[in-house]
């Protein structure tokens, strides 16, 4: 068993006489018999360590996708983290301290987290970011909130490029809010306005690029948008913004985005890191924390935790959020992997996943019987129709030393607004920059002999 | 007593220079300098504009910064360097539980099998992942005694909302229409504000003069439009309801349902479990019972146990054991759906299951005696200088006031905590909670030794000592830390949120 | 001229409390606690006394110290923030080389296929490991203009008595007795200790006014019992020993070698190899020119490259390219031996060859380039209140001198030192080379940025003026650091070399 | 190509203009030109970080013995490294310091270091310790140099028992020193000093256990000593002194040993670390540096090298030694892993590789033709001789997953006089605390098949 309390017996023997007490049970003397645990847990007992490890890295063993080279995206990208991002981001002093509550010896985290808040900023093109939310689904939700507070409405109208995740989130917490969410179907890959009906929306919603990787024209999202006095938010790919226009360029209200990219490996999905920006007009509605710059007692430069006033813990319940601890490792960690990257490199990581998509997309669709899912314009992911199930394509390409990409017919149920027909043979695929022709080259061959099989 | 030559426990790191102020990235950014590099992939180097149309492109390019890596280095190592940690020293923040995060922890997050799996890879390329969810799954349903759970919740106030909504589910499909939430006054302010989020009115519960629910008080407040309590156990002041099951009685019997705010589980882990109190939901904040690091604000992990009647409404998809042995993902109808992105924030969930896997049955209950005893000593010990705010028992954390100090001397408990950051320890919780005048919450955790909450006490008495003989030293502490006091009034008032800000 | 908004470069880092001193581990010890775990092997637990024999066992238990992991975490982290490192601003250590190392060669260092490897597995399953070693050796020499190495010296003084000892096989294969070995006045303390170890007698050669070996005293120095000749070039003043060819052809004609200390060869990696100079054996020093970390002291990595002529003497084991592809070990008669343990320092060899793979031949070029570039700025820069030893282009590092200062207003370059570290830089190296009189030499490196120079510059301009104008208060420094100045002498008076000591 | 210098165009423009030059050749100018390289080195072209990762995961790769469980010794010793030890060992400050010049600035080393000082100093049971030699092996040419000079003499002898590169290391550096060394053959195991002549010896060497795990005798080495008026240097095990006598216990006046064994991976031989203890007699001659205690200007407790006037850097050709660089890092991290094993740990570890090294010992000389080269007692490690070649041995052992032991023929060439008749067959195995039953039954069982073919 392991232990890392530091008394020895005699220490608690010494402390508990000075307690007036006689055994640790009597701590507890004051609370009913009835309620305590006769016998222990019904868990294991403790074991050391190593023995902890060795079970460990049986878990790490079984799990073969480790193995595999990545062309799943969906929201979560193989992106490059190198060395000294891991590095700087794993000292112990970002990763063992507590939400800044004194400033004063939270400089560290605060000025990270400010330099962090100021290229959410620039990413997004919004003036107002905050300290991290938990991740992009979240994140809508707050957006969502934020809408519904400011618009004093509760119809939310949202683009079935949204990710399907994030969708099934806003629906779930709508059961509390009680909002109202429209999905509004896509057509070859982009949102189709034509029938719904934004009167008296809240929000309207949009990818971009969607989730299936097509680039939408924001520009009629924001013009529906202004005709009908709703909020316009746009879930955007943050990586995407070093080559295409931000939220704030086709003029977002709020944008949200999935923060992973940014120094975060894939995990399993979590802890990822929910990014948030909104004008200055929703700023007294903005969710979770926020570091503003300020001064000392001695005039020299500090930051601080701000708005205070918005959060639960004086608020309560009038709050704009609910949330406190949120993901600020994360955001830590992205701000020394932008700082890494540089204006340049976000750029070049940005074209190279262009690049590399679109390199794919043109060898892939010369496989008889695969079909691209839309002609529109594609940032790095983009969704193929195969002459297979897609589920059975992944589990054969991962004999083949890949992770095909993600099946439609797992992220999103049996249908889903966003496919035209059949969701079962689609595959949505992504390429970073990690990824060398030599290695797209070889998936084309290993899937044309699949879907030859 | 045993030896106290040393003065453990204080992060006694000195400075290395002055009081200097770091450049941020983007003062140090030089245009044309670099740090990244990428690999070379080989691909065809197609021009932008023949792969994405112009109207998609920035005309300008989003500026990040420009250094070096070595200059990125020797930034984020001295932002490091201004930031206080468990690391460094004893964190005796009330209600957060700051113990020892052992490094093993961060060890089995590192592995390459774990941290690098796709989220959306089928189950049969993630059965470890798939298993070693199921598995922690289990073991939390144990700890509390519930019968079902989900790992989704990001953090503690996730929990808190996705438990609102379970009740709400549940009252719904008995066709029942509730609407109020009751919550104590000693609440943390999570719990208001996502009884909103959950669609629900919040009724205050006002606390006795033990630090107590109200019973008579919580009786006249039930009725059928109550959807259910939620209650920290022990509560917010570190005490114990000992009512507790007079109280889940009357909720039950009124038709409502009891939250656990697992907040505070690091004072009854392994000795006590929620189920056995009467509670229908509990969420647990894995960062804090669970040992996971706080990351300075994050990431945390909120998973939410519940008892036989809520199972069905657990958001999914779930990890389940299929007949065969292996794993597999399950979803039902009359689940609330998802709510995180994912699976929750899985780099956290390993590391916990890590934690309970070498604690096990019986270092876990080791965890809670300890942590009570180091909160009763320290609360012992300072009682003559510092007094409880309840002269009686505590949990795993105490609650002081320095009200009489206040009156007496003008100097409020946020000066004895900034007085507290001088002395190389780090500030206990302040003003919380908010029914205990000049509160100071100290919540020493059981990784911290008897030499540590010692040197602990004797700083808080030089401290009291102060407050008579030089107030005004108070006022103006700390003077010895990267920064002076804040002006956290002038941040508010010229919020300047990003450094392009004006 | 470029931004200087920023005050680039300095360890900023300031106190997180007061000024004080951290407990020893065995202060902090309190008998029975334990940190560590250990594997649950299932080995029968046999008496100790029916394994060992009682005459061999030790009646009392050896003591270490015993302290929970919480506060073995607490106390190095501690440490760990009352250290300078690289990572926190600069070091302009003259004759160190403390550039920025790259945390991608302590990933390779960090692979479990390399770390992990046992170094007595035979050559078949450790292939891997002996090609990454064979291609160092190729890479180390190209870089050199040699014809072969080893890797095994640990360190550059290793290094050295290596290469003596390849030069005294040398001679001794031709049956000639040589016993002395010539070293100019400058060099570093190693060679005249490594030429006594290699069993040679030490000439002192001195340098002429221009910081140079003088060539006619060289001369007149050889003879048929002269080994050969240590040099450094770039030497240790920085400066390029123009007449290098003339020195090499004396010293070959009067049947002598020559031995280049590489301590300075990222003056010239990539523009000049000492073989071209006519340099018979080479020491690098791995830590400096091929940025391996230094470690706090060690450990460095110290191989040695020879002309074809003393290929032969080489130590061995040498890892070998087999004619089938693969790789082995080979060891020949005529071999000194071998002059580490094992195969020399792996990991740091490995990080060497990781620092090379990335940059190549442009890259390295430009370390140089740049090195050489710094160190002529910060000496132009400063000429106007630090002189110049010897006012002319340097190269990688520039020797000052602070004997006006003295002079005129008492201040010695130890107290110029000492206030840089209360500006938040590393000192220069002082005192050395010894031939310059209150020496200050300043190695900026290639890593550190313009912006961090004028910054050095800056602050030495500012130490400057204090000393005209505030010399008791220079004495004093530094006083904002960890401690205040260090009473060296007492230390060595009253040696207190453990903590046991009386 | 990597680049870590900031440098942009404009700045070196702008400095080469300061310095009144035009590019950065004219830096070079006063070079000889025929010393300049005309075309670049003979070395291939940079690469970037991610592109050189391939190519050492595949160094890494081909190293198939990281896969084997390990039956090595040898001086090198497959012992637990909690990460909570890696986590500090790492620490950027530690890693990237240099030798501590300015006290002021370096007392976290220095404090490290002196802290492992102590440990050496206690585990060795000899008053005086250093901070660190590049290994035992180059550690015991320092003791036979210190003996040299305290003695006036010259002759060394050194059993047989002594780890055989160290004694090829003690003869490499003996031609530039002179000194003569004499191999005492063992017999059974143990030195035989019975034929060999100690008059006007400088030094008497011998190793506890011996590096075939044995158990010597010290204190007849201790008699010769006196009675020829050498120093005795014992190199042990530091192990070892979790259980049995000390160095100093056992009367030696220079204690040498290995390192490695605490907190350093087995890293293919090095970085290790060389320990280092001697008498206060012989403190004037210690080799390398030292920590001492003392205080500063305000009389706080501080750290500082001392007694530098034995080093190089002053006394120059008359130093007591030529290091320089040593293995710090590796002492610190040493004093890490000490801390975390404690008083008790230090003590189950030593018991646990004994019961495992016994354990295994009694299983497998009931292989058929598998004969222990002593009968002797031993601590963590044993020689067998088997019925095939060692080396042999290994690469079937191997295959199954083992590996199994470090050939004698491998490691001390053709013969050795630590050794009776043919070396080619014999394995030396050592057992440390990380094998569990199961693995050495399975060891048991796969040489049974491996010997049996
Ligand atoms: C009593 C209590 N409840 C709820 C929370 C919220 O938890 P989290 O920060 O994980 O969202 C906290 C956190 O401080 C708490 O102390
Ligand atoms: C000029 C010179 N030669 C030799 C050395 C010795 O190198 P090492 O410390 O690696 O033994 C040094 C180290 O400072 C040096 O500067």
């Amino acid at each position: 068993m392991a232990d890392y309390i530091p008394h020895t017996e005699e220490e608690v023997a010494d402390m508990l006489g000075f307690l007036g007490m006689n055994s640790l049970d009597d701590l507890f003397a004051h609370i009913p018999a009835a309620l305590k645990l006769s016998q222990g847990l019904d868990i294991p007992s403790g074991i050391t360590e190593p023995d902890a490890a060795a079970l460990f890295n049986g878990y790490a063993a079984n799990n073969v996708a480790a193995n595999l080279l990545c062309f799943a995206g969906a929201g979560a990208y193989d992106h490059e983290v190198p060395p000294v991002v891991r590095a700087l981001g794993s000292r112990s002093e970002f990763v063992t301290a507590y939400t800044p509550y004194q400033p004063e010896v939270a400089q560290g985290v605060l000025q990270a987290v400010f330099e962090f808040q100021t290229l959410v900023s620039r990413i997004s093109g919004l003036p107002i970011p905050n300290a991290s939310l938990y991740d992009a689904a979240t994140g809508m939700v707050e957006a969502l909130n934020m809408a519904a507070g400011s618009t004093g409405r509760n119809k939310m109208i949202i683009s079935s490029g949204i990710h399907p995740h994030w969708r099934q989130t806003a629906r779930t917490f709508a059961h509390g809010t009680g909002h109202e969410t429209i999905e509004v179907p896509l057509k070859n890959g982009q949102t189709d306005w034509s029938q719904v009906d934004c009167a008296d929306a809240a929000a309207i919603v949009i990818g971009y690029p969607n989730y299936l990787g097509v680039l939408e024209d924001v520009s009629v999202a924001r013009a529906l948008a202004d005709k009908h006095g709703a909020l316009l938010i746009v879930g955007a790919d943050p990586v995407a913004s070093g080559i295409l226009k931000t939220a704030g360029q086709w003029g977002a209200d709020i944008f949200i985005g999935e923060g992973q990219p940014f120094g975060t490996a894939l995990s399993f999905g979590g802890p990822y890191l929910g990014l948030f920006a909104c004008t200055e007009e929703l700023i007294r509605r903005l969710p979770g924390r926020i570091v503003g710059e300020t001064v000392d007692t001695e005039g020299r430069r500090a930051y601080v935790t701000t708005l205070r006033a918005r959060e639960q813990d004086i608020r309560r319940e009038k709050a704009t959020s609910n949330i406190c601890s949120n993901q600020t490792l994360m955001a830590v960690t992205a701000a020394i992997q932008l700082g890494w990257l540089g204006t340049a490199g976000l750029r070049e990581v940005a074209l190279a996943c262009a690049r590399g998509a679109h390199y794919l997309q043109e060898q892939i669709v010369t496989i008889p019987g695969v079909q691209a899912i839309s002609d529109e314009s594609f940032f790095r992911e983009f969704a193929v129709r195969l002459p297979m199930s897609s589920e059975t394509a992944i589990v054969e390409m991962a004999k083949r030393g890949f992770l095909a990409g993600v099946s439609l017919s797992q992220l999103c149920g049996e249908s889903d607004a966003s496919i035209e027909g059949d969701l079962s043979r689609v595959l949505l695929i992504a390429v970073t920059e990690r990824r060398t022709k030599a290695e797209i080259d070889a998936y084309v061959q290993a899937l044309r002999e699949v879907v030859s099989q | 007593m045993s030896n106290f030559a040393a003065p453990g426990g204080k992060a006694s790191s000195i400075p290395l220079v002055g009081r200097e102020v770091e450049p941020t990235l983007f003062e140090m950014s030089v245009p044309g300098r670099r740090s990244f590099q990428l690999r070379t992939t080989g691909v065809p180097e197609m021009a932008i504009e023949d792969i994405i149309p112009a109207s998609h492109l920035n005309p300008k390019m989003v500026e990040i910064a420009e250094v070096s890596e070595r200059d990125l280095v020797a930034h984020f190592t001295r932002l490091s360097h201004r930031q206080f940690s468990v690391d460094l020293g004893m964190y005796p923040l009330g209600s957060c539980t700051m113990k020892y995060n052992p490094k093993f922890c961060d060890a089995v997050a590192a592995m390459t099998g774990l941290n690098g799996i796709h989220p959306a890879a089928p189950a049969s390329l993630t059965q470890g992942w798939i298993e070693l969810l199921w598995t922690l799954e289990q073991r939390l349903v144990s700890i509390t005694g519930m019968a079902g759970a989900t790992l989704q919740p990001a953090a503690g106030a996730a929990g808190e909302l996705t438990g609102l909504l379970l009740i709400r589910a549940y009252h719904e499909a008995r066709g029942e229409n509730r609407t109020r939430i009751l919550i104590p006054d000693s609440a943390h302010g999570t719990n208001p504000a996502s009884v909103t989020l959950g669609g629900y009115e919040v009724t205050t519960i006002p606390s006795n003069d033990r630090g107590l629910v109200d019973l008579d008080i919580l009786k006249q407040s039930l009725g059928p439009d109550v959807a259910g309590i939620m209650l920290t156990n022990p509560n917010t002041v570190g005490l114990f309801e000992e009512e507790i099951q007079e109280i889940a009685q009357a909720v039950h019997e009124s038709g409502g349902l009891l939250y656990y705010d697992g907040a505070n589980l690091n004072a009854i882990v392994g000795v006590l479990r929620p189920g056995d109190m009467g509670f229908d939901v509990v969420h647990m904040n894995l960062h804090k019972t669970f040992a996971t690091p706080h990351g300075g604000g994050g990431p945390g992990a909120g998973p939410v146990a519940v008892s036989e009647r809520l199972v069905p409404y657990l958001p999914g998809p779930r990890p389940v054991r299929l007949a065969d042995g292996s794993f597999g993902w399950s979803n039902v109808a009359t689940s609330i759906g998802r709510v995180h992105g994912w699976h929750g924030n899985a780099l956290v969930l390993a590391r916990a299951l890590a934690y309970i896997t070498v604690h096990g049955s019986e270092g876990l209950r080791r965890v809670a005696q300890h942590a009570v005893l180091n909160a009763n000593w320290l609360r012992v010990r300072m009682s003559g200088f510092l007094p409880a705010a309840y002269d009686r028992v505590c949990m795993h954390e105490c609650t002081l006031s320095a009200a009489s100090i206040k009156a007496q001397y003008g100097v409020r408990g946020v000066d004895i905590a900034k007085g507290l950051l001088e002395e190389g320890f780090h500030s206990p919780t302040v003003y919380f909670p908010l029914i205990v005048d000049e509160a100071l919450m100290f919540e020493p955790t059981e990784t911290e030794s008897l030499q540590t909450l010692e040197a602990l006490a004797l700083s808080v008495e030089r401290l009291v000592i102060r407050a008579q003989t030089d107030p005004e030293s108070l006022h103006a502490a700390p003077r010895s830390t990267p920064v002076s006091r804040v002006d956290e009034a002038r941040a508010a008032r010229m919020l300047k949120a990003t450094a392009d800000a004006s």
